[in-house]
């Protein structure tokens, strides 16, 4: 590679590459609109609230979704690419799972989306797997002393997902409304979930 | 390969920085670069083993520099592999979308790799039983691969526990090099941090998946 | 601490690129970095393993920029730590001397450590006899201390021979942080390349000088 | 650190510093032209030539110096920081040593001055460790099969010098003569010594 190669602004490279493979056939310009939309806007951490809150709201679905992830999260219509088999941590209040890829940024896209810019930097993917709960506190999550935590460092195709606990004082809300509370981080188990 | 991909444990990246929310993409650019990328992708054989070994090539400085620039670099890595499109036509054509007129290269002959696939997907039956069973001590081999591996430094010649049995997978040691699948019984293994860190570190535990031949029976 | 200065064995680096000869400053500001380093090095204490521990904790993909770019940054974390001068300092000195009309802050409070020292330089007398003799299997010891360590991750849980048995030197994991010099025998042992990187190396031997305290009787 | 500081371009930042730590009365100009000169002029594989032309031709110093570096060296005038301790090992025509620090750029100074920059790059630290007769051909040295490849991490304040072997055909020359054959890359085991 050649230094002028090597320093290439990426907005340019994306364009160039583009340009070289549309040109030869091998992709299409449409398909690439199709894949930014999708991600923008029908996949994303909303479709795992809808997983959370149904697990909330209803013990077979929870029992179903902790024994066998990815059928229980297919019910809801979610499925495709990072998500083949998919597993499902249940956080408590003694047991705290949390997820990373060190090797990469692997992560469930069909019920989280593409992972927020915190999941792929380096300091995350190094720091979790050694200072599970210094990295935590960095994110705002101080655990209480003797929480058993459990980290869980995606190595092979198995994605994993956290079940949050259900905050205290939810009792009166519906599934729907449970599901608005759900945040992205809490389905990573770096955040645990409020009541509004 | 031990690249700067493989940085569990390492220190000195600093503290996380929180984003609360984000959009998926910040900028126009990064959204192309996720649908470039897994577009080529399924062009040069639909093979995410392939794609990833491709991103762990990009140089350490590149590679840190930022997220989908690594990813754009992996995917020339990639289109180049397979003879595809050439990193010289990439910069001529750059050189051009800036305005000079500057010649582009011939583009390389395809030699694009095929791989007999026993299916869509990375999950496989494998009809041996597995190794090993819940429960068991399994000891991390020393293994140190030239090309891809999903077998971290930070675990290696460390010993730990099955906690279970995940479907069989395709191996990525052997299907990233397009060499075959392999399949390949894969585990969840569970260390102590204790074990990983030594003595002095906090108390957790630590969850990965392994394929099988990365690990024998504990002594 | 294990960081992206501990790189015996990483791959992804690509080839090594020959110069046959070459000044000692390919620039003068490398020149002027370099003694600058030292000078400031000095007033901060005299202390090498102070230094080295400064350009570590330099993040990596600034490390890996240019190598008298990390001392500067090195040099820079150094006279921070003892409140001589502080980052921002430089960042204002640095754009007044490029004609921007900034405000410069206020110095930091100097707090310079003091450490009693046995003399010039890093060679001790130890009483204690050394634990090993040459010809001695020993293990090292999984050391991940958060601190500067001169044990590299590549030789940790490996087994080697000592071949020599070298002065006796101040402890770097002490000295580094000011914490006192702790003199330690120091051992050459020897490796062999299949014990660091398994049976498809190839076949050499490593000699590293390791401090008293990594060390353990091999099993 | 902000932004700003992490990207000062250095040749600015090593200015600032200066211009701080002289204000300050904590370094002198003078010192700093002083090391540059130092380093530029007096300080170089020079030294380190002078003692491998002596031992290949004075036995009794040869053995001096695979006994004792530090003071065989001293006897020529060469010591100094970064030589408190220096061992010489010795090439043959069946072992090989070379040099490497993989944690910083630990070289011997008063012998062989500042290391090249492939001493202190990452490909060179990272690969001799692991690969040394794949680098040392990158390096344009090709080692015989079956040759016994010692490689020296300097991780203490031990330095490491390499003699050399004396080529064939160089029996008529003097001392002097033989110094000017002698390369740094001789001296740190990635390369051997030429007849003229």
């Amino acid at each position: 590679m050649t230094g002028a190669q090597e320093h290439l602004d990426p907005a340019l490279r994306v364009e160039a590459l583009i340009s070289l493979l549309v040109e030869q056939g091998l992709i299409d310009q449409a398909a690439i609109d199709d894949l930014i939309k999708t991600y923008e806007q029908s996949i994303g951490p909303m479709n795992g609230a809808k997983v959370v809150a149904r697990a909330w709201t209803d013990p077979e679905y929870r029992e179903r979704l902790l024994a066998d992830g990815t059928a229980a999260i297919a019910e809801l219509g979610f499925n495709g690419q990072q998500g083949e088999h998919i597993v499902v941590l249940e956080n408590t209040p003694t047991v705290h799972h949390v997820v990373v890829c060190t090797l990469c940024s692997c992560y469930p896209w069909p019920v989280l989306g593409l992972p927020p810019s915190w999941y792929k930097d380096p300091a995350y993917r190094s720091g979790i797997v050694r200072e599970p709960r210094k990295v935590l506190a960095q994110l705002g999550l101080e655990l209480a002393e003797g929480t058993d935590i459990r980290v869980f460092d995606s190595s092979s195709e198995v994605r994993y997902m956290v079940l949050p606990e259900r905050p205290a004082g939810t009792e009166h809300l519906s599934e729907e409304d449970l599901a608005t509370l759900v945040t992205r981080d809490s389905m990573v188990g770096v955040a645990k979930v409020s009541a509004p | 390969m031990d690249g700067i991909h493989d940085m569990g444990g390492m220190q000195g990246f600093g503290d996380v920085r929180v984003s609360k929310s984000e959009p998926p993409f910040s900028a126009p650019w990064q959204g192309k670069a996720f649908a470039l990328c897994l577009l080529a992708s399924r062009a040069a054989g639909a093979n995410v083993h392939a794609f990833r070994y491709a991103v762990e090539r990009v140089p350490p400085a590149d590679y840190l520099a930022s997220y989908y620039g690594r990813w754009l670099l992996g995917a020339q890595n990639l289109l180049a592999d397979s003879g595809m499109v050439s990193a010289e036509q990439v910069a001529a054509r750059a050189a051009r979308l800036s305005g000079h007129d500057v010649a582009e290269p011939k583009p390389p002959k395809p030699h694009k790799p095929r791989m007999p696939s026993g299916g869509p997907g990375n999950l496989r039956r494998v009809d041996t039983p597995p190794a090993f069973a819940v429960g068991d001590a399994v000891h991390v081999k020393d293994l140190h691969p030239a090309g891809h591996t999903r077998l971290p430094r930070y675990v290696r010649r460390r010993t730990g526990i099955v906690k279970a049995i995940q479907p069989a997978q395709v191996l990525p040691d052997s299907a990233a090099h397009f060499k075959g699948e392999d399949p390949a019984h894969v585990y969840s293994v569970e260390f102590s941090s204790r074990e990983l860190w030594g003595a002095g570190s906090e108390p957790f535990t630590l969850s990965i998946d392994l394929f099988e031949p990365y690990l024998e029976a504990a002594a």
